[in-house]
């Protein structure tokens, strides 16, 4: 089928947007991550800069048609560049009263709102607490409503297929983003080809794939001829950087990053995890890519998993972990023994709505704290902080980096806004991508007083390098047997020591190691003015809600600048310079000030924070409107 | 592995340069001479020995060990010896654990690498007490132990670590004590056993601390008694003891009764078999409070694959299906599409 | 506790105002109609319970309870409950945990509560796998089981909850089926036993996940199979299963064998005995894979003193022996000695 | 005897001395902590002040003779008041060579230096290290040097007794504490009244206090008999608040402080532990004070305990843990379920020197900002510190009433330093001590919008008092039947809830909570200057030492004023005020700089840290010299 084609056959209005936010709600049941993410591949493919947001219950499954089991997939898709998934949405399509309550609020007025009309009876209007039918009364007036039957529709359209009732009426997810593909003229193909992918090779149900390509198609058609619409909406390509993309989400890409950094250093990746939201999804992407010689384990516990990774690590492989809040809480005094042994590690925190088990499938950025200072006594270790679904790749290949070059783990943040979001990945070139150098200790290394003749003849495993880093020496290497461990170490030996002068020498090199990170850090980049009125800092996830809202400050002419860090312990060497070209200095976080804790204390500077801790991102207009308020002050 | 040719190793290539720092009279001593005398017999190079620990004055081995070693943290060694295995199957890892890091803290993690039957060799130093910490009641403490933190007596009903490792099926499960000055001396054999055995081999060595819980075991140790409170288990043998071997343990019905080798034949007393798991749990509740010898010797052994291994050859198996995975085939991994210039 | 007039409960009564929240058609639900239907018959007062669980599907259980309730963090809910327990001795303390809270992360304290014989019943959802965080393999999946984290099979071996129940010494261990549409449902009668006992009470419930492990237990649930593949213990009597009653487990020395009634009279069978912890054990190994039928029902139950009472009686006799502490006394507990104005 | 008498019978120069360090050091086995002890009982009894620092080896017994198996007791004592043990050593006295070897460079020149010859042979030599007798050549002609075969004339003297060489040999150490006793003129009867109790009343064993009370008394007499010393030295009474006094270790005293705290509630105190160095007396001493309404439990590890320490605080008990580093590391997830739980749980953090396992018998206060940012997400605990051992007693008390008062866990910080060190404790008077009042819940609090009529018909277990403190209604109360957990609540009713906004209410409402207990702190006491030159800034277990610095560098006439906290987690409201009125901002801390994080970020000023980490406390004498630098800067 030519669908683009068989649209031109008939005569709408055409408007052409320059973006456009869709949000797809219903039940869990309703297949609404699907849908969602086959409209993001498809806008992605034909050209569009994409951002989505996943937000799905905590339960499993909670009952259908509740508030709390409903499943909502927001995707922002534009002709410009775009950083967020939008903060108002331009159309809802609910899939059931549930969804239509919990949503109705960010849809935009004049909004297009479609619903599934035969999902409106009684029991789901009880369930979702209507006392009347939203889609009877005045409740709705503001929008552009349009109720279609789409139970029913998909299921007279699908009937002579002689598929049970269950999988048709599955099939309305398919049947819906049908009308949608045709509001916005786009292409079935890929997500035809997806379908059949999925059910008819991965999963050996041909016939399913037939159902809901049906459905699909039949949804479309509905579109084309019942006149329903007014008119379509068109929004064109964007001017992106030109190359090979993918759809990628955060987890994904930092499995990839992960496996990727390992590729670099030729070596086996062994990684160490223990089931937890939002991270889980790295142990499943990981287990998957066996044959780039990944080993998964699934440990008892979190404890477990950071400490067989010492293990590994100690053996010389690329040893990971990742947890989320709870399971990072869990793994500190692990960590104090990476730190201790100064074994590469890199952790992996996807953090969390908290404190305690909290929100687990909501997202935040409040354990930046805890990577920096959460562990008993002097405990440096390095932390990074991903910025997007794609940089997640990069960053994991930096924490690697950075770990061996440094023998001392690595804390590597992201949240569950990037995890689960997705994003167009620009695929980065191979042959660009520098080797990471490992050179594992096969010599002595050092000379014994106690002995004889000249020239080395002891192995010394706290000797250290230029980058105070020490030698890495691993089980089967002949004659550099030693041993490491959480007590206190002597200088170069590596030998137990309770020498007060050696413990104060040994907690400043730990020190001074994690601050040598320092020349590794690229001269900080600015996003507009590079002195002004206010310097906007910020970390993580909230990069894109942060880059928009710097963007719409830049067309209002306010004299900002913004930095995003990807270095949190140590800080950029050149941040403060920076810091001091501005009059304000303003902090975004997620959390209730963490970040903004560490730039007062190292600058001296009367940071203002913007904080939010709703399990939700920052959107790009409250940010405006917080950060105008402050350089109006 | 193949037997190339080996350095001729002495007890003595696997001593360190680190004083021995335990106390005067403490039954660690035994188990490192021993453990320094048995790893010359085996074949293996120095440098694939990764002695893991965790804390306790038993965890302190791995520094006395010529060997690569780690000195982990309480309770974790399992994990941490996990990991080493993982990484390297080719490695010889050895577990030194005591009755609080390896049954307080770490009881989890012990049980898992046990039943995932990570090929690794584990000694647990059963002194009944907590030596590091100066002598608190351990799991494995008696009812009624007075201790620093019991002073009215322990209420806590202790744990049996040979049940322990049955209950969670172990596929090597062993007890021997650390001196023997009554009979046979057979904690070298038993490590020759353990570290012969493929899969994880827990081994319970009776202990002595001589400075908290001193002559805790002696019943099982002097020359007075210990041929009266131990039988030694041998695959297919009969059991027979005392200073005579005039006694033997028999099987009535599932429960087992001392019998005098007077009355009854040997043949008609119970034979030891190592391939059954409930015999050996059987065996594991004998005690000498109750006028029970105690099994010294190799309760349960049997072969099943080792985690290492089928971990391993997952990623072959992998690489073989999938073609081995490289940088650019990473990155281009899912479906892709592609934006003009 | 003297059994004063007490409000006549329903099970209605233990509901709360909460939305049940597990996906349609999980077994979940069935044991909490059952845990509301037991209540009412045991005479306690409906304020002295307390329901503690840690975190997965199985533990969002305590929400759904109208008692006192914690639900606690991943693992830890044997450590709350002994706590809740240590701190009042007359509540009625009930956990709920899962496979992978009970028995991966929480395997520890799970263990050292059961050996402690504290006074509380355990319930352990078994459904061979991680509902909550969607799909991942548990320590109870068996070997092979192709999971989210798994794409190539497990390589676990599994543990056996009952076995390790009984390797720790638990005093009552018992196994029942969420829902039983072949046989008896003996899920009540259990949990009433469980309710009985005084001190640890450890019950392993088959429970099908719908959504990640759906038919898992189908073997011992549904009516076609269900008296193939089970086995009812009772204490004292033999054991016979079948749908019509005609096969037996015998013993022979220490192994167990499934025999034809036709063939072996009743009185030549095992008969069950729920104070042989050995006994228990070897009925533990019992699985329908090996033809053999998984006993259903009270595999173990022995009287040991319970920690809280052990506790608590401390206390009191310290307070008898030395008087009762109080402020001007402890501050003035030591060697002391007077400054002059 | 009449010991007084008889030193009066012949005539020696009497020095009078302000105060006197004197430093006992020896092998493991060789009792020098009993006999340092012993002589501080004396001292404190006879009226000086006291300040004492033992020093003992992390193996239980190391190898006799060695350099690690040395075991060391210092104590100051004075007839004005004092702070710290002393920086420098008066009187050494040293069992053997490594004793020797390990303190001498502590000793004043011209020092007394009192050996126990006999152990100078060439065994011992060697295990020290010694190429040749120091006392034999010119090594310690600095010193006043004593060289006295104390094993042989011990055993002579013995010999008649009978009694095995074992336990003659053990004897040796009175034998020296009678000779130092002589050399300073002190009683011998508290130390005899210790031996019998100790050896004949608990021990059951007379032979052996009679053994050791010859030995003592053996020493005195050699002493007075033997004209080796020219002269005695005398440390008058010091002038000390009247009352009754008792000697205090740390640990002890907090573990009084709990118990006291448990009876001001009128409740069962409920100890959840689990052993390790050097938070494990704190479980001993509990355990032994059973007949206070004490249960301890041992618990299989550090989650078990914080956790146990929830459950007995859920049912209503006062809920207790203790640990040091490693151990609270791994406490960190529990603790969270207590804040979100809104439970009273104290969490007793004995600090001692890390990373990792660290030096575990050394002390160190690296764990401030663990305790005060070391778990996941937002989850704010109060946290206070002890100053010195008696102070461990008030701080407990006062954790206790805090945790209760706002329903919330606090953290107390005490440190190796101040929980193994002894001081003499002025009792306090039981009457001034203020109840801590405890009112559970035991009614409806709230009215429910689908219940008919009017009154309380629910129990809110998340409503807040004017403290912001929730109720506390235990189980075994009819109709309160509520559940608690780690997932967010709803406000008021305790539910769990998803909403983004009601997140945001309970996570601020927490940190209110902890932020009000401002108003329980009292007003900030400065000691010297109110303005000036420089604010000394310090927190917990080094106080005596800032407290001495202070005092010399008031003297002379440095323009410092000192603080030194009890409340980190709030501070105290008026520290800002304070902090403005000094030139510089000088905050001395065991570790690399944690309270000073706090402070700049708080107050923005450019604070300097004097900072050490080497297992061991602050000298006087280098706070002193390091803050005279500062100010002439
Ligand atoms: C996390 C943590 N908790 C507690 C400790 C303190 N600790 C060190 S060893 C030990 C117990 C030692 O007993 P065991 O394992 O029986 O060894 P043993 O000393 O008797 O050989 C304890 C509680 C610690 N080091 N780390
Ligand atoms: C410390 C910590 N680690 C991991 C998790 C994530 N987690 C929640 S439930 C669960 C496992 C659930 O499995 P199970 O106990 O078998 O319960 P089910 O859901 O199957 O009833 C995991 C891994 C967590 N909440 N906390
Ligand atoms: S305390 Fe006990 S176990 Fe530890 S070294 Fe001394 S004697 Fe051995
Ligand atoms: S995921 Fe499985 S265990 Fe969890 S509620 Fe759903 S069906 Fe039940
Ligand atoms: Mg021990
Ligand atoms: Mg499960």
């Amino acid at each position: 089928m030519n669908t683009s084609a068989t649209a031109a056959n008939r005569q709408f209005a055409t408007e052409t947007l320059e973006s456009a936010v869709i949000r797809f709600c219903g039940d869990s049941g309703d297949g609404m991550q699907l849908t969602g993410g086959e409209f993001t591949t498809t806008s992605a493919v034909y050209g569009n800069d994409v951002a989505t947001f996943p937000d799905f219950p905590a339960e499993i499954r909670a009952p259908a048609g509740t508030l709390p089991g409903v499943s909502g997939f927001q995707v922002n898709f534009a002709s410009t560049e775009i950083y967020t998934p939008g903060d108002k949405v331009d159309v809802l399509v609910a899939m059931n009263p549930a969804g239509l309550k919990t949503n109705i609020a960010d849809l935009k007025g004049g909004g297009i709102l479609i619903v599934n009309e035969d999902a409106f009876n009684n029991n789901n209007l009880k369930k979702a607490g209507y006392a009347s039918n939203p889609l009877e009364d005045e409740s709705l007036k503001e929008f552009r409503l349009f109720k279609i039957p789409i139970s029913r529709l998909c299921e007279e359209s699908l009937a002579e297929t002689g598929m049970g009732a269950k999988a048709i009426g599955r099939a309305k997810n398919m049947y819906t983003l049908g009308i949608v593909y045709w509001l916005f003229d786009r292409s079935l193909e890929p997500t035809i080809k997806h379908l059949t992918d999925l059910f008819a090779k991965k999963k050996n149900q041909p016939e399913l794939a037939e159902l809901n390509i049906k459905a699909l198609k039949a949804g479309y058609y509905m579109g084309e001829t019942a006149e329903m619409f007014q008119s379509r909406y068109v929004v064109p390509k964007a001017k992106l950087a030109p190359g090979k993309y993918r759809q990628i989400s955060g987890n994904e890409a930092t499995a990839l990053g992960l496996i990727a950094g390992a590729r670099l250093a030729n070596k086996t990746l062994t990684y160490a995890g223990y089931p937890i939201t939002p991270a889980s999804d790295i142990l499943h992407f990981l287990s998957a890519y066996k044959n780039y010689h990944v080993k998964t384990l699934q440990m008892e516990d979190e404890i477990a998993a950071i400490c067989a990774a010492i293990g590994a690590s100690f053996t010389g492989d690329i040893a990971i972990t990742a947890s989320s809040g709870p399971g990072i809480a869990l793994k500190g005094e692990g960590i104090g023994l990476a730190v201790m042994t100064e074994l590469p590690v890199v952790i992996v925190n996807v953090q969390r709505g908290g404190p305690s088990t909290g929100l687990p499938t909501k997202t935040e950025q409040a354990d930046l704290l805890q990577a920096v200072y959460g562990r008993n006594s002097e405990c440096p270790c390095i932390v990074i902080a991903a910025r997007s679904p794609g940089d997640c790749f990069d960053a994991a290949v930096e924490a690697i980096r950075l770990a061996i070059k440094y023998m001392t783990p690595v804390m590597l943040l992201t949240d569950g806004y990037i995890a689960n979001g997705a994003e167009p990945w620009l695929l980065p070139q191979v042959g660009a991508m520098k080797p990471i150098e490992i050179k594992h200790a096969t010599e002595f290394n050092g000379h014994s007083d106690d002995a004889d003749g000249e020239g080395n003849n002891v192995y010394l495993p706290y000797l250290r390098n230029e980058n105070l880093a020490r030698p890495w020496a691993i089980p089967g290497t002949p004659k550099l047997e030693h041993r490491v461990g959480g007590l206190e170490k002597a200088e170069n030996t590596g030998n137990v020591s309770y020498d007060p002068r050696n413990h104060q020498r040994m907690v400043d090199l730990r020190q001074a190691k994690v601050e040598k990170v320092a020349q590794d850090i690229p001269p900080t980049e600015i996003q507009g003015e590079s002195s002004g009125d206010a310097l906007i800092i910020g970390w993580g996830g909230t990069y894109g809600a942060i880059h928009a809202a710097t963007e719409r400050l830049l067309k209002r002419q306010q004299k900002v600048g913004t930095v995003h860090l990807r270095h949190i312990n140590p800080l950029p060497p050149d941040l403060g310079d920076i810091i001091k070209r501005f009059k304000h200095i303003i902090v975004p976080e997620l959390n209730k000030g963490q970040l903004i804790r560490i730039i007062r204390d190292h600058f001296l500077v009367d940071a203002v924070g913007i904080n939010k801790v709703q399990g939700k991102p920052f959107l790009v207009s409250e940010l405006v409107a917080e950060i105008e308020g402050i350089i109006a002050r | 592995m193949t037997q190339i040719e080996l350095p001729k190793y002495t007890a003595k290539d696997f001593a360190t340069d680190q004083e021995v720092r335990w106390c005067p009279g403490c039954g660690d001593y035994a188990i490192l001479a021993a453990v320094r005398k048995v790893l010359p017999d085996l074949n293996h190079r120095k440098e694939n020995y990764v002695f893991v620990s965790g804390i306790g004055c038993s965890s302190r081995f791995p520094y006395y060990m010529g060997t690569y070693g780690i000195h982990g943290i309480h309770g974790r060694a399992p994990a941490v010896a996990t990991g080493v295995k993982a990484a390297n199957p080719e490695l010889d890892v050895w577990l030194v654990t005591g009755d609080g890091d390896g049954l307080s803290i770490g009881g989890n993690h012990l049980m898992h690498m046990l039943r995932r039957n990570v090929n690794i060799k584990v000694l647990l130093f059963n002194n009944r007490i907590y030596g590091l910490t100066k002598g608190q009641y351990s799991p494995t403490s008696l009812e009624g132990h007075r201790t620093k933190s019991t002073p009215m007596g322990s209420i806590d009903h202790p744990i049996h670590p040979i049940s322990f490792a049955l209950g969670v099926e172990a596929t090597f499960v062993a007890r021997c004590t650390d001196v023997n000055k009554g009979g046979l001396n057979i904690l070298g054999d038993v490590l020759k056993a353990a570290a012969n055995h493929r899969g994880s081999a827990f081994v319970e060595i009776y202990q002595d601390c001589n400075v908290f819980n001193h002559q805790a075991f002696f019943y099982a140790t002097e020359k007075d008694t210990a041929r009266e409170t131990t039988v030694l288990l041998e695959h297919g043998k009969p059991l027979v003891f005392g200073a005579n071997r005039d006694k033997g343990v028999r099987l009535n019905s599932t429960r087992l009764e001392v019998v005098s080798l007077d009355k009854v034949k040997e043949d008609d007393l119970l034979f030891h078999d190592e391939t059954d798991p409930a015999l050996a749990f059987l065996l594991s509740r004998m005690s000498h409070t109750q006028g029970m010898p105690e099994p010294v010797g190799v309760f349960h052994r049997i072969h099943k694959p080792c985690y290492e291994d089928m971990l391993t050859a997952q990623m072959n198996k992998a690489i073989e299906q999938r073609g081995e995975g490289n940088l650019e085939k990473l990155i281009h991994s899912g479906s892709t599409w592609t934006v003009g210039e």
